[in-house]
């Protein structure tokens, strides 16, 4: 049983299919991969995930819990992080106080009236954003505004902040798009730096195979709304299906 | 019966007004993304351009009357325009009698000559600002705007009738089998309504059939990738400007002889206008005609006796209720996209 | 210093200096010299500056933090205006229950309309609270005429059933507001040679309140609740996804706002008891998006200038007439006189609204940060060039 | 330092002493000591003119739909500043009953004024008239140019202890249920509307008629739909149905249209403003007056015209009847003296509202040169059952009871041929005094109390 299940979902936007008959079971604390090319329904598939999107058909549980119909936040609070494709970060606020929004919602849940006591009265919560931004190594631009930071800073920061939550589960969406060769490096070591020393699950859809390959454990392949293929990297890599969904190669 | 046929009438005449007005604004709105607060003031400069134009064929020269006598007991100086001395008094009375539709002609070229100042002295600017900012900014220059028009022309309405050949009731019920009188409708009303649908289609004409257009509608889908094609979209954005601003323009001139323009006639349509075009849809040039029709219907609906007295006050907020109502059963308006302003 | 960091208890101590010693501040010039035109100290106009101030503080809660653009805040303070003086009407001529009335009618009112509102974002939510006021205006000045007076307003009157107090003074007249004895009108002057200040009761009880509420929109700004606020408009979806339910924060701080927006109504109505529906047109809900924007929306003081500016400009400038003018530039020869009348008379007296947006478009366009926006870029002016200087001298320094 | 006693300090006033300063005390600029005024020992009544001049506040719409109306009001008041003062040709104070008045101001005191801007809503009104009496020190506010603004200035005037003289304000409340002491109303009212107009609308268009009201949604609406209706019932009219507006309609063609339907053959138009220029516009593009109704043909009425609607209505007002307080061409002696100095001045006739403006200033003045004294209740008592003629309405009393004027009333209709831009009604009728009289207690004015004079201070 895993983590995460994923049973039979379908979803239909108008005339086209996005998602097929999706299956999937992410066990814990594995790093799990989902691929795909161009269209595939990956990113759907993801907005399932976090209640973005509703399929039509199927189920998702969370470690025994439906997700389907919860917002967001509260699916956020069941455990479940997300890193986008794009870096997501507060860009108007300092980068300290990114980092203090989510341990906030740590600690108080999804609606706290705190209106009265000022931030600088919340020890805990500074001395925990102040320690994850250690762990980012971005303690020295805490009082940076967070729209100011290098592309790779942002993602660091916003993989920081799920972090700070401490989830169960970290879905993270194509983190190295549109990155640089040395930052999707970067990113990579972070990321298995993450995966080394805590306990966590990580799904990651991507698009560039060197990352899949160096982080995952395993590999599910996702054409036309539908997984072909799901199994280890070392057995996708050869896998003829696989070459033929990304390649256009008849087998 | 009769009753509900008339405001069915009615209504798309309110509406027409409210159609024109709603398809500039989405016209600026899809095409430069920018949210036009002016947008009422431009309608009300449009109005004024046939007031001036119908100054401008009154220009007149005084004579002294000695038979008759002023207020004051002196003779009376009577106005007599150019125009009489130059083409006599009947084709003199003709032309000053036409100044309306005269008016179109006069208004497109000012109207478009506006609307690319604006655009390329303002609106240009706010293109990568907020929408909050253009909001603003959109909203000063109409305070302006009408602050000029009353400095010239006073906070009195202008009266500014319509050729007399258009002047009484056209008898529709006769023609449908009523009795007399149960329903007319004015000539000039017909014309607006008429003029209306002309300018709308051939908004859409233009759109869909032309090369213009047709890029123009792809900017609208998806500026950047258009920007990408190596495809100049301002110079063409500048020029929807322009039309836009003639339409609203167009729609204030026609709408001179229906009720007497005022400075402060665009403010009255502004917010109504904006109602008009969130319920139709941000951006959807069908959504902004088909809510103005449907607004200027059901508020025609809700100003029957029969109904205010069912529901008083109903006339009074129809417009609104009608708003949140959709608003909120659907998010987006009746025909709007997706992940349009909504941050 | 009340639990706020340095930098917020300097301003809090100016904006309470300015408040006390607003009666000279705002009459600068002689009684009787042509200048006297320009002084704005006497209570009614001091009432409103900090009135209007209360109002702007609390729409910059919601505008200035979440981004929320709401084009219908004028209604809450109609409906603040209308409880108070029905409180005034039916209760006491004391302003304490009126004005806890106004604030508690209003939030509610708030929680109903925002409730609703904020099911949508962006345009459309401006538009369904330009909706929402737009109904109350028109129902106010309509068919709620027995509750709200209609076009005239609702006024006391000489046979108001008041409960604790009495429905006529012993002259026959109607009593006015007050606080335990005190009545809001009392004011006492004083003359120092020819100038004359004005030190009036009701105006120091709305600066004390104004005060209180700058104080608690200090602390809103600085708390996680104001915090969260901020995230909301800078990322509201990245918030949601971090776990946090953007609705309740955002509802919390529209009736926040909505009750500020009613206590300054209360008050209003206190220190003037008298509510008409034009104050809930929606023009003067554009009016409070004005004052804020122009002072600087989602900073501390910004909301507070923007209302003092208006407020002046409508009830100073407007007052100039075309006599004034000839008698400020009878010195120059006439021909210069008259076109100098003729140039200035358009932008004030009558054409302040001309003014106004042409300011207001300035403000827009060069300092999207408003006054605030413009005084910290003089003084960087001046930082920098005492950099400068600093500059200068440093390089005859060895470098390091 | 001279400082006063803690009781005296935080003495009970909204006195200002302004008076003393602004006239006075330039003298007293070397006076190195400062003074503190108290309440008790100073003046009797709130703003007391203690120089040589007398503040009077315009407080006139100058922004806003009535713009022009308010600048045609300040004109008037222009002029009646400069009669006061013994400049021009002293326009109406020639012809006035009252001798009172000597062209040496009031009381000897030259009269100044002060401005402000009404824009038409009752918060703006009242701003700017308290920014008169506080910042100004004016003792008399008057002007406006409608009924919620006329309401809400005299409470507020009656609050501070000063007179108001109301401007343009036609609905019955002023001097109705919204009575106060210390507001005075020269206009007529929708009553003397109703009651001048029904029996010319008798005589024109006989007694069997069938009429449709529509009515502006707010109070001078109500009154004016009420005192129409009753009227012209009472001569045998049939109300056939009656229709609520919005003030914020500006096309009234779904109104308008179903009119005829109803079987109605005659329209009533409770419209003042901008509405009433655009319904009437749209019933005559409707084509209404050219239809035949139950053999009889369509006739429109305005219960209330003025000539600057009349302007923006243009042609449409032909044939038109109404009423009006006043109307330029008047022959007495006094109106022709009043549109000689006016038109003189300005170049073109005073509109009624200039009209009611300057005769309410000369009212004030002449009664504070009766009574002797600015205090309101002297002059409360001054223009009491005051009776007076030569202000071109002919033999006209204040009656003490509400504050209102009576009057004769014009009953007038649009010019078929007008000889210039001003020229645009015809007087009908003269509608006698006797006609539209009315008890202080009639049911259309219930409710409300006059209450006594507040001086103030």
């Amino acid at each position: 049983m895993g983590i995460l299940e994923v049973k039979n979902v379908g979803k239909r936007f108008g005339g086209l299919q996005a998602l097929g008959d999706v299956n999937l079971s992410v066990a814990e604390n594995s790093v799990h991969a989902i691929i795909g090319p161009n269209g595939a329904g990956k990113s759907t598939l993801l907005n399932c995930f976090v209640g973005k999107l509703i399929p039509d058909t199927g189920s998702v549980m969370f470690d025994g819990q439906s997700v389907l119909g919860r917002s967001p936040h509260e699916i956020n609070q069941m455990g479940i992080s997300r890193v986008f494709q794009t870096p997501e970060i507060f860009a108007d606020l300092s980068v300290m106080e990114n980092m203090m929004i989510p341990c906030f919602a740590k600690r108080d849940g999804a609606f706290e009236m705190n209106a009265i006591s000022s931030i600088g009265s919340q020890k805990d919560i500074l001395e925990r954003a102040e320690h994850m931004l250690e762990d980012m190594n971005m303690a020295d631009k805490q009082h940076m505004h967070a729209g100011s930071l290098s592309r790779g800073d942002k993602r660091r920061l916003e993989i920081g902040m799920c972090l700070s939550q401490e989830p169960r589960l970290l879905l993270l969406d194509e983190p190295t798009a549109g990155m640089a060769r040395a930052d999707t490096n970067n990113t990579i070591d972070l990321l298995k730096q993450i995966k080394d020393t805590r306990d966590i699950t990580i799904a990651i859809i991507e698009h560039d195979m060197h990352v899949v390959f160096s982080l995952a454990e395993r590999i599910t392949v996702l054409a036309q709304g539908t997984p072909l293929v799901e199994d280890t990297p070392e057995n996708i890599k050869g896998h003829p299906k696989v070459r033929e969904a990304y390649l256009g190669e008849s087998a | 019966m009769e009753a509900i046929i008339l405001q069915i009438l009615n209504g798309l005449d309110k509406g027409s007004a409210y159609a024109l007005i709603a398809l500039g604004l989405t016209l600026i709105f899809g095409t430069l993304g920018v949210v036009n607060f002016a947008h009422g003031a431009l309608f009300m400069i449009g109005a004024f351009c046939a007031v001036t134009l119908s100054r401008i064929l009154t220009l007149s020269h005084e004579v002294i009357d000695p038979t008759r006598v002023d207020f004051l007991g002196n003779p009376l100086k009577v106005d007599v325009p150019y125009l009489y001395d130059w083409f006599g008094v009947e084709t003199g009375d003709m032309i000053i009698d036409w100044a309306v539709p005269l008016s179109i002609l006069f208004a497109i070229p000012v109207m478009i000559g506006i609307g690319v100042i604006m655009e390329r002295g303002l609106i240009k600017h706010f293109y990568k600002r907020p929408h909050a900012d253009q909001i603003l900014v959109t909203f000063g220059l109409a305070i302006v705007l009408q602050e000029i028009i009353k400095y010239f022309y006073g906070a009195n309405p202008i009266p500014t009738p319509a050729p007399d050949a258009f002047v009484g009731s056209f008898d529709f019920g006769v023609l449908i089998g009523f009795e007399a009188n149960q329903i007319i409708y004015p000539y000039w009303r017909l014309v607006y309504f008429a003029f209306a649908c002309l300018v709308i289609g051939a908004v859409f004409a233009f759109l869909q059939f032309t090369t213009f257009g047709m890029v123009v509608r792809a900017g609208m889908a998806d500026r950047e990738t258009v920007g990408l094609l190596g495809i100049n979209i301002d110079k063409r954005f500048t020029i929807m400007f322009g039309l836009a601003a003639a339409v609203a323009g167009l729609a204030g001139v026609m709408y001179t002889p229906i009720n007497s323009p005022n400075y402060h006639m665009g403010m009255d349509f502004l917010v109504l206008s904006f109602v008009v075009v969130v319920v139709g849809g941000m951006g959807s040039l069908p959504g902004a005609v088909l809510a103005g029709f449907l607004l200027g219907i059901l508020e025609s609906f809700a100003s029957m006796a029969q109904v205010i007295d069912l529901i008083p006050g109903i006339n009074q907020v129809i417009i609104y209720l009608v708003a949140i109502i959709i608003l909120l059963t659907r998010p987006r308006g009746l025909m709007g996209r997706k992940g349009v302003m909504e941050d | 210093m009340f639990g706020l960091n340095k930098k917020d208890t300097t301003l809090l101590i100016i904006v309470a200096a300015l408040c006390a010693f607003a009666p000279f501040l705002l009459n600068p010039f002689p009684e009787g010299s042509d200048m006297a035109q320009f002084n704005a100290g006497y209570p009614d106009l001091m009432q409103r500056f900090v009135i209007f101030g209360i109002f702007a503080i609390g729409f910059n809660i919601l505008f200035g933090l979440t981004g929320y653009l709401s084009f219908g805040h004028a209604a809450f303070l109609g409906v603040g205006s209308y409880a108070a003086v029905w409180m005034f009407k039916l209760l006491s001529m004391n302003i304490i229950p009126a004005i806890i009335l106004a604030v508690v009618v209003s939030g509610l009112f708030a929680l109903l309309i925002g409730f609703i509102s904020l099911r949508r974002s962006g345009i459309y939510f401006s538009i369904l609270t330009l909706a929402f006021a737009q109904m109350s205006f028109a129902l106010a000045y309509s068919v709620l005429t027995p509750i709200t007076g209609g076009e005239t307003g609702l006024q006391l009157a000489l046979d108001d059933p008041r409960i604790l107090g009495i429905s006529q003074t012993a002259q026959g007249n109607i009593p006015v507001p007050g606080l335990f004895g005190m009545e809001m009108r009392d004011s006492f002057e004083w003359a120092v040679g020819s100038w004359l200040f004005t030190f009036n009761f009701g105006y120091y009880i709305c600066a004390l309140i104004m005060l209180i509420s700058f104080y608690v929109s200090i602390r809103i700004f600085r708390s996680p609740f104001g915090m969260m606020l901020r995230a909301i408009k800078s990322n509201q979806q990245r918030l949601n996804y971090t776990g946090l339910n953007s609705r309740p924060y955002t509802l919390a701080a529209f009736v926040i706002s909505g009750m500020y927006a009613g206590l300054a109504g209360g008050l209003m109505a206190s220190m003037d008891p008298l509510a008409g529906a034009e104050r809930m047109f929606w023009t003067a809900s554009g009016e409070v998006v004005l004052m804020t924007i122009l002072g600087g929306a989602g900073t501390l003081i910004g909301p507070i200038l923007g209302a003092g500016m208006i407020k002046y400009m409508e009830n100073i400038i407007s007052k100039i007439n075309e006599t004034i003018l000839h008698e400020w530039f009878y010195w120059m020869p006439d021909g210069i006189e008259d076109l100098l009348v003729a140039m200035v008379y358009p932008f004030i007296g009558k054409g302040w609204h001309l003014t106004l947006g042409i300011i207001f478009m300035l403000v827009v366009i060069f300092l999207p940060g408003g006054l605030v926006e413009g005084g910290q870029r003089i003084a960087n002016l001046f930082r920098r060039r005492k950099a400068k200087k600093d500059d200068t001298k440093g390089t005859t320094e060895p470098a390091e | 330092m001279p400082f006063t006693k803690w009781e005296d300090f935080m003495s009970k006033s909204d006195v200002t002493r302004r008076g003393v300063l602004r006239t006075g005390a330039v003298a007293g600029a070397g006076l190195a000591v400062p003074t503190l005024f108290t309440a008790s020992s100073a003046a009797a009544f709130t703003n007391e003119p203690t120089g040589s001049s007398v503040t009077l506040g315009f407080n006139v719409p100058q922004t806003g739909p009535y713009a022009d109306e308010g600048a045609d009001e300040l004109r008037a008041y222009e002029l009646a500043v400069e009669h006061l003062n013994g400049g021009g040709d002293g326009g109406m104070m020639t012809t006035f009953s009252s001798k009172a008045l000597q062209g040496n101001g009031i009381l000897g005191k030259k009269v100044e004024y002060v401005t402000g801007d009404t824009q038409t809503k009752s918060d703006a009104a009242r701003a700017s008239a308290k920014s008169m009496i506080e910042k100004d020190g004016a003792v008399m506010i008057t002007g406006g140019s409608s009924s919620g603004v006329a309401v809400a200035v005299q409470a507020l005037c009656q609050e501070a202890g000063i007179i108001f003289m109301a401007g343009l304000t036609h609905s019955n409340d002023t001097t109705g249920k919204d009575k106060r002491a210390n507001g005075f109303r020269h206009f007529f009212n929708s009553y003397m509307s109703g009651a001048a107009l029904a029996p010319v609308l008798k005589n024109a268009y006989g007694t069997d008629r069938k009429a449709y009201h529509l009515t502006a949604d707010y109070n001078w609406g109500y009154t004016t739909e009420e005192a129409v209706k009753s009227s012209t019932e009472a001569m045998g009219w049939e109300t056939v149905n009656t229709v609520l507006t919005p003030l914020t309609q500006t096309d009234f063609s779904s109104y308008i249209a179903p009119v005829l339907q109803s079987g109605a053959d005659v329209l009533v138009l409770n419209h003042y403003g901008g509405n009433m220029v655009n319904s009437l516009t749209n019933a005559v593009q409707f084509g209404l007056r050219d239809k035949q109704v139950n053999g009889k043909n369509f006739e429109i009425v305005v219960p209330l015209y003025s000539r600057l609607m009349a302007k923006g209505a243009g042609a449409n007002v032909k044939g038109i009847f109404g009423s009006t307080n006043w109307h330029w061409s008047l022959q007495d002696e006094g109106s022709k003296a009043f549109v000689r100095s006016f038109g003189t001045k300005y170049g073109f006739p005073p509109s009624q509202a200039a009209h009611t403006c300057y005769v309410q200033a000369l009212l004030y003045a002449d009664a504070v040169e009766r009574a002797g004294s600015f205090n309101p209740c002297a002059v409360d008592e001054a223009l009491a059952d005051f009776e007076f003629d030569g202000m071109g309405n002919g033999p006209t009393l204040y009656r003490a009871e509400d504050h209102q004027c009576f009057k004769d009333v014009l009953v007038v209709k649009g010019k078929e041929n007008p000889s210039s831009e001003f020229d645009l009604l015809e007087i009908v009728e003269v509608t006698p005094v006797e006609q539209v009289t009315y008890a202080p207690d009639h049911p259309q004015f219930a409710g409300g109390a006059l209450g006594t004079c507040n001086p103030g201070a």
